[in-house]
């Protein structure tokens, strides 16, 4: 599906990534992890063509890409929900839904009862405005907006962030489901460490803009992926 | 010891979202105190309410021997009672030398018109030259700052900084972008600096602050979640919970 | 480190002054008064009233340029300094008619008949005869020429305090300054201003007390004048912006959060930069009304002021050379396109008149100039001067 | 009855002030634009009114076609502005506003090479000429009339192309969250070119209404465009009622200000700037302030 090699990325003088190789398949769940600040959330961007990388290659489904737009990779099956959530704040929940609308064709515009099943708070929120929605609900919004899009290859940064548990457990759910669907590939920027080693099929650890650990999951073992995310926090121990 | 600043029961909320909320906040006259907390705890708008660029709904914010309110004074008013702001990306007149950048920054009377009337003497220039040594700049004080690199821009905002001469140093990650060793001379930096005056580091990088070796306070949800040493503060169960591993 | 004295550092100052000086001979030597008679008295007019203009687009720069705020309010600035001057131009050589027509009367005027009757010379064509409260001191020209930076210099400091001081910014600051030009312009065509309305103060030319003097002459004294101002403003702005001052307010126009964290009152230095630039561009105006004779308020039509930003842009922002180079450039050839001596142009089956599409021309230039060469004219210098570096 | 009169005044004042403002209310008040061409856009539409007009003898039937056409010639106009110069000029506001500028001397002096320095008349249908009378105090102008209704339908035409439509809810979003907007697979570059052509097509249907009552000359748009910007910065920027409460709000005060001295219009006009300069120092945002932290960048 996605397969992106030694990408390098800058912002102004400072580098922040340093050649990243991340690959997606349809069905798995990568996992992307490390400390604030290391550049998971630069990683992502790059992928989801919100920043221009200063070098390395990206196949999406094959195809070479040149220089990525966020619209161009939204319309080719890409669908990103950001960190923070970037809920259009003024727009109500179902406004909020149908600019995914964008991507599709006239026909299929609608939203599909399968979003809703999903996230229920949403259909009974369907005409609030977005920045009225509690971290959690805005949340769902973004999972669920970034579906209406039907990606093929989905970014998440940070799901997790400031949620309370009980809808960490739902998002899970979604997550899992959506993965044995087997048609779609996630990308899952995370720190929670027990929720991403639950959904992760492989994962990327990253230490400043460096990959220091990376494997399907059958070749990490929990321990040593914990103690090299944790480590320096809780080497003092 | 009495506080130099004191930040009590403040509050802000935007858009219905509490930034702040309750919090309380000391620090001593030479200290050094790093903030952590992820992202969206609060960190920046507590910087904010203290420089005087967001007004809290509630609560106090009070400094020096005099304990003035600092609610009542604007940016510069509070810049020129000694506190000093670093921001996260480096914000130095990319159009101006070096030197005229420390120039600006350096203490003396900013009133428009002594501006005017303000010649560099001798004493200035040795100033500039000296703060650019401190901060590694000393080949550089005729280079334009837009030349500089990253981490050199860092460093002369830090040098700006130091000419202010501010008893309270707010610097919000310093590190970020920074190489290993310009990450190590940071830190020597910024502890040398807390002997003579209150520092407060607002930062993630955990490693960094373990090499500051000083007094952490996490917050989280805009208030304070624990406080204490670095070791202490990782042992506290509710700060693994949020901000550590899970 | 061994500091040089002002004017070596700024090489830039001392060639606009042999510029200045040279331009200026140049043209006395050249004039009907004093020299050749290859330039005409009119032509020494329109290069006096350029100098005029030049002035007033240094101050713009430093307003726009250094300290960034695009004040569409300039014009309001330059026609009161004319209307200050004006006011004494024409009530003293008014009272100086009066004075000798009722003299042939058989029992002499008292200073208040003359007053009375100088008053509805003046003000008769607006339906009037008594002097206005604002003429209070039209009778003398050190009171005028006080006027001529008082008025200006306090209409800019208030209306500043009251915008900088609620953080009025950017493009809303620019609005409203073109709104207080407004204002101002429409108040002055009210025919109870005092201002005698649309038709303004006219007969500027003649300046009482010099009768005898003639108009080419005056023109190039007022050339002298106008170029010793235009010298004067050039070196007093360039100190200005030299400086630990110019330092700080370029901060401020690149990132004012900043400089106010760095402890300056950021809304204290606008404040003076704005008044100090109003009183500069009254004095231009005051200088430039008298050769052109007439002023009224269509002088401070929106569209007025922002030619001047104009100049500016086109010269190069930030540089004074650069407002100099727009002003002259920029209103010197609209004056030659504008004035039909420019040859036609002749293209397949249209004859573009310039007369007719000059402002054309013009207007498309200053968006060919925002799009691709933002830094104007003066940035081909930077071109010129980068090269003999890197060649040495 | 003086002060029905009055207010019905006011209220024909605000109508023609909302009507020159509401394209800007597009273009300024969402997109965030500068355009000082957006008066001369009004003096296009106004112009081609009377295009039409010579072309078409029925005034009934030339002022049916008129609109649409103006709107057309108007909205091309925005377009290719936005797409030649604007866009280039992105986050830079204050050469925006000389760019536009430029333009706008550029159209005005056109205007005057083509049509000449003579105002050319655009004449309302019979239907519009007369007067709606009340009694011997109250009446007012079919056409104030007309210009009231016309005001009214924009509002609503503004507010079904905002809420109901595709391109409203692309708008909202690009306006809101531009780098997310194009996540979710919308053109913010073909949005702000839409909507820039919208706010313009907009100006250029007011010129039609402006020149039934006002003479058509090059200078048409300047008399209106400074208004027109404090109408929309004194109501709030980005919000429609905000531009309706500052149309009101001008509207009335200029109908006040001119009743208490009715020799001088100048006076007034003079009086009601001067307010908005202060009104301004107290509400910086205006009447309907934007809210949020997006709005305090």
């Amino acid at each position: 599906m996605l397969n992106a090699t030694n990408l390098t990325l800058h912002y102004g003088g400072s580098q922040i990534l340093h050649g990243i190789d991340i690959a997606a398949h349809p069905g798995q769940v990568t996992c992307v992890m490390g400390n604030n600040g290391v550049g998971k959330t630069s990683l992502l961007n790059l992928l989801a063509g919100r920043h221009p990388r200063s070098g390395g290659e990206i196949e999406f489904d094959g195809r070479k890409l040149d220089r990525l737009t966020a619209q161009a990779m939204a319309r080719m099956g890409v669908g990103y929900v950001p960190q923070g959530r970037a809920i259009f704040p003024m727009l109500t929940v179902r406004e909020n839904l149908e600019t995914g609308f964008a991507c599709l064709p006239r026909s299929e515009r609608r939203i599909s009862d399968e979003i809703f099943d999903s996230f229920p708070v949403l259909a009974e929120m369907a005409d609030r405005r977005g920045g009225d929605l509690s971290g959690g609900q805005q949340q769902q919004l973004a999972i669920a907006r970034a579906l209406i899009t039907r990606p093929r290859l989905l970014l998440l940064d940070e799901p997790t962030e400031g949620i309370q548990p009980n809808i960490i457990a739902q998002i899970g759910r979604v997550i899992a489901a959506l993965r044995d669907r087997g048609d779609m590939a996630i990308i899952l920027v995370e720190q929670f460490f027990d929720f991403a080693w639950e959904l992760g099929d492989g994962f990327l650890v990253l230490e400043r803009g460096r990959a220091i650990m990376q494997g399907p999951k059958s070749d990490l073992r929990r321990e040593d992926l914990h103690a090299r995310l944790a480590g320096h926090a809780t080497a003092a121990e | 010891m009495s506080a130099l600043l004191e930040v009590s029961g403040v509050s802000v909320s935007f858009d219905g979202f509490r930034a702040i909320n309750n919090l309380s906040f000391n620090i001593g006259a030479a200290e050094l105190r790093a903030v952590i907390g992820p992202n969206g705890a609060g960190k920046t708008t507590f910087m904010d309410i203290v420089t005087g660029k967001t007004r809290p709904d509630e609560g106090d914010v009070r400094w020096g021997e005099y304990s003035r309110s600092l609610l009542k004074m604007n940016e510069a008013q509070i810049a020129r009672a000694g506190i000093g702001r670093k921001f996260q990306r480096p914000t130095v007149f990319e159009d101006q030398s070096v030197a005229d950048n420390m120039t600006m920054a350096l203490r003396a009377n900013r009133n428009p018109f002594s501006v005017l009337g303000w010649r560099p003497s001798p004493s200035s220039d040795q100033r500039v030259a000296e703060l650019a040594a401190e901060v590694g700049l000393a080949g550089q004080v005729n280079r334009k700052a837009g030349e500089l690199s990253h981490g050199q821009k860092q460093w002369l905002e830090i040098g700006m900084l130091l000419a202010q001469e501010p008893r309270l140093l707010l610097v919000d990650e310093p590190a970020a972008g920074m190489t290993l060793a310009e990450r190590e001379q940071t830190t020597t930096l910024l502890r040398r600096l807390a002997e003579t005056r209150a520092v407060v580091v607002v930062e993630h990088d955990m490693d960094f602050v373990r090499r500051l070796n000083c007094k952490v306070t996490v917050l989280h949800q805009g208030s304070v979640l624990a406080e204490g040493s670095l070791d202490h503060v990782t042992r506290n169960p509710q700060v693994i919970e949020v901000y550590l591993g899970r | 480190m061994t500091r040089k004295p002002f004017i070596l550092r700024n090489p830039s100052v001392l060639v606009m002054l042999a510029a200045l000086a040279v331009f200026t001979v140049a043209v006395t030597l050249m004039s009907q008064a004093y020299g050749s008679g290859a330039v005409p008295t009119s032509m020494v007019k329109v290069l006096g009233k350029t100098l005029c203009l030049a002035l007033a687009a240094v101050a713009m720069d430093l307003v726009w340029g250094y300290i960034g705020i695009l004040s569409l309010g300039q014009m309001a600035f330059f026609a009161l300094g004319g209307y200050m001057i004006g006011q004494w131009l024409m009530y003293a050589r008014t009272e100086a008619i009066v004075a000798t027509s009722l003299a042939q009367a058989p029992i002499p005027p008292t200073p208040l008949e003359l007053q009375e009757a100088t008053a509805s010379q003046i003000f008769g064509v607006v339906g009037s005869s008594d002097l206005p409260m604002v003429w209070s001191f039209a009778h003398s020209l050190p009171l005028q020429l006080l006027l001529v930076v008082a008025v200006p210099g306090l209409l800019a400091l208030l209306f500043g305090w009251l915008a900088f001081r609620s953080r009025v910014n950017g493009v809303y600051l620019s609005i409203l300054t073109q709104a207080m030009t407004l204002a101002l312009a429409l108040w002055l065509f009210q025919n109870d201003s005092g201002f005698r309305g649309n038709n303004g103060l006219s007969g500027l030319q003649n300046i009482p007390g010099l009768d005898g003097v003639s108009q080419a002459r005056l023109s190039i004294w007022f050339l002298w004048a106008s170029a010793a101002a235009l010298g004067l403003g050039y070196v007093l702005i360039a100190w200005l912006v030299g400086g630990k001052f110019g330092s700080v307010i370029r901060a401020i126009r690149d990132d004012e959060t900043r400089v106010r964290f760095l402890g300056y009152p950021v809304e204290g230095f606008k404040l003076v930069v704005f008044t100090l630039a109003a009183m500069i561009t009254a004095v231009a105006g005051a200088l430039y009304y008298p050769q052109a004779g007439i002023i009224n308020p269509a002088e401070l039509a929106p569209i007025a002021s922002i030619y001047l930003a104009v100049w500016v842009a086109i010269g190069g922002r930030g540089r004074l050379y650069g407002a100099v180079i727009g002003a002259v450039a920029v209103s010197l050839l609209s004056s030659w396109f504008t004035g039909g001596r420019a040859p036609d142009l002749a293209l397949p089956g249209y004859v573009v008149k310039w007369v007719d599409w000059w402002q054309v021309a013009l207007g498309l230039s200053f968006v060919l100039v925002t799009l691709f060469a933002p830094r104007g004219i003066a940035g081909f210098f930077d071109l010129f001067t980068r090269r003999r570096e890197s060649g040495s | 009855m003086k002060g029905i009169d009055l207010g019905l005044d006011a209220l024909s004042f605000a109508s023609i002030y909302f009507l020159a403002a509401i394209g800007l209310a597009v273009t300024f008040g969402v997109m965030r634009v500068i355009n000082m061409a957006h008066g001369e856009f009004i003096m296009m539409g106004a112009y081609t009114g009377y295009v039409v007009q010579t072309l078409i003898p029925d005034r009934t039937l030339s002022l049916i076609v008129a609109l649409p056409a103006a709107f057309a010639v108007t909205f091309a106009a925005g377009v290719a502005l936005e797409r030649l110069v604007i866009r280039h000029l992105a986050k830079r506001p204050l050469e925006t506003l000389l760019a536009t500028f430029g333009v706008s001397i550029a159209l005005q002096q056109i205007a005057k090479n083509v049509f000449g320095t003579q105002a050319r008349p655009l004449t309302a249908p019979e239907w519009l000429e007369g007067a709606i009378t009340f009694n011997d105090v109250i009446s007012i102008s079919t056409i104030r009339v007309a210009i009231f209704v016309l005001a009214l339908l924009f509002l609503g035409l503004f507010l079904f192309i905002m809420k109901r439509t595709r391109l409203g809810l692309e708008v909202r979003a690009v306006t809101q969250n531009p780098g997310m907007a194009a996540s979710m697979g919308i053109n913010p570059d073909r949005i702000a070119m839409l909507s820039f052509g919208l706010g313009s097509g907009i100006a250029g249907i007011a010129g039609v209404a402006i020149g039934l009552f006002a003479k058509v000359t090059s200078e048409l748009g300047q008399d209106y465009i400074v208004q027109s910007f404090m109408t929309v910065v004194v109501g709030g920027v980005g919000n429609i009622w905000g531009t309706l409460a500052g149309a009101g709000l001008i509207g009335a005060l200029s109908k006040i200000i001119e009743s208490l001295n009715p020799s001088n219009t100048l006076a007034a006009q003079t009086f009601m700037i001067l307010f908005i300069i202060i009104f301004i120092q107290f509400r910086p945002r205006g009447i309907i302030p934007q809210k949020g932290r997006a709005a305090e960048a």
